[in-house]
């Protein structure tokens, strides 16, 4: 299935992209998405254990995906 | 992008705003059963733990920024006694001492006031998916974004 | 009637006033060095206690209730960083909605900016000698006046 | 020695003055002040503990009083 992934802040810049665009096996949640994100350039130092969204709500990361969900990932920085 | 909320004849208004917000516009809430109003407002400072800051960004995960805003506010009037509660964020980029959010509240009594505007902002720190890009005068440039606690 | 004390570089400002106050003179408060302000207003309310009122009186022994609120403003930005409080306390005939009191708060952090609006507002009640004399629909009337802890 | 008391709200009214001179002995207390009130026109109901000042000051009963001194009795009423 094919979801996306909202990046913002310094994702973004890391990442130089706002949105990515993954395909993963029908059964997979959100840790497989972000892992397969760290082979992304500029995303390979993510977090362990990043903070999430699914589709606008904060999610866990083994809540399981559907297709077309939109995922964001919620950097962690210093605090304002 | 003004999302009015009725809860229990509370007017609840919560908004994500790349306009200038104008506390003219704000004030007058509630109704003369309302004793007591507070207004919280923050500004864009002109430096961060010391260091100079000359430009300023805010970057928002738009969609969900204003769906957390509403459910911050709808708990809020909720767990407490208000007749007008209303918060606006800015987004885009700021000049020094321009207002970053403000928060209205109005209420029968002054405890509840203080207590409902106090968690507003707790909650937006918390929970807004915004992002605050600093620029300093040395030329670097720090992200500084929700936060579990902050004072 | 306006008197600015200068305590460790804040500004401090209370005034007793027979003139309505408006709250657009009292913003704009402090420097882009402050972070938050807050905001908090009293206003004439229609009822108190269930009862409606129709009329309101503030009487005030005006030289003591100055002194007081000045000791007031000083204790608090002694006891927290602030760079503006201000006070206004109303006397004298007003209408409904009208508000009696004003206190703004400019700081560098939000934590400060509740705590010392909270605290000054709190005293003003406990302390300041100003009396309210509300009528009500029914032909009563009764004073209404400071108080050691009231919500 | 002559002092002045001041009287506001609920007290000015049922006074009918809004202050009244008392001529007391040189060691007089504010106690001793207060309890001259009592024999007032409508003070008689004063309660046996109530808050003034002295010189724009609130002050204990036994303050002992000064020539000129300004009292002011702060009625005890439902706060607001």
């Amino acid at each position: 299935m094919t979801v996306t992934i909202l990046l913002f802040a310094n994702h973004r810049e890391l990442a130089n992209a706002a949105s990515v665009e993954l395909e993963l096996s029908a059964d997979a949640n959100v840790r497989e998405a972000v892992d397969r994100l760290r082979s992304l350039p500029g995303l390979a130092c993510l977090p362990a254990e990043p903070t999430v969204a699914v589709n606008r709500e904060y999610a866990s990361l083994e809540r399981d995906l559907n297709p077309g969900d939109e995922i964001a990932l919620i950097p962690a920085v210093a605090g304002g | 992008m003004s999302p009015a909320v009725d809860a229990g004849g509370a007017r609840v208004i919560g908004r994500m705003s790349e306009d200038p917000i104008r506390l003219d516009d704000l004030l007058g809430a509630g109704s003369s059963a309302d004793g007591a109003v507070t207004v919280f407002v923050g500004r864009v400072r002109d430096q961060n733990r010391g260091r100079p800051v000359v430009r300023l960004h805010y970057e928002a995960y738009g969609k969900m920024a204003e769906r957390e805003l509403a459910a911050i506010l709808e708990e809020t009037v909720g767990r407490w006694t208000l007749s007008h509660l209303e918060a606006v964020h800015r987004t885009g980029t700021l000049e020094l001492g321009e207002l970053s959010v403000a928060i209205v509240v109005a209420a029968p009594h002054r405890a509840t006031a203080y207590e409902a505007s106090r968690h507003v902002i707790e909650e937006i720190k918390r929970r807004l998916p915004i992002w605050k890009r600093e620029e300093y005068a040395d030329g670097e440039v720090e992200w500084v974004g929700p936060a579990p606690s902050e004072a």
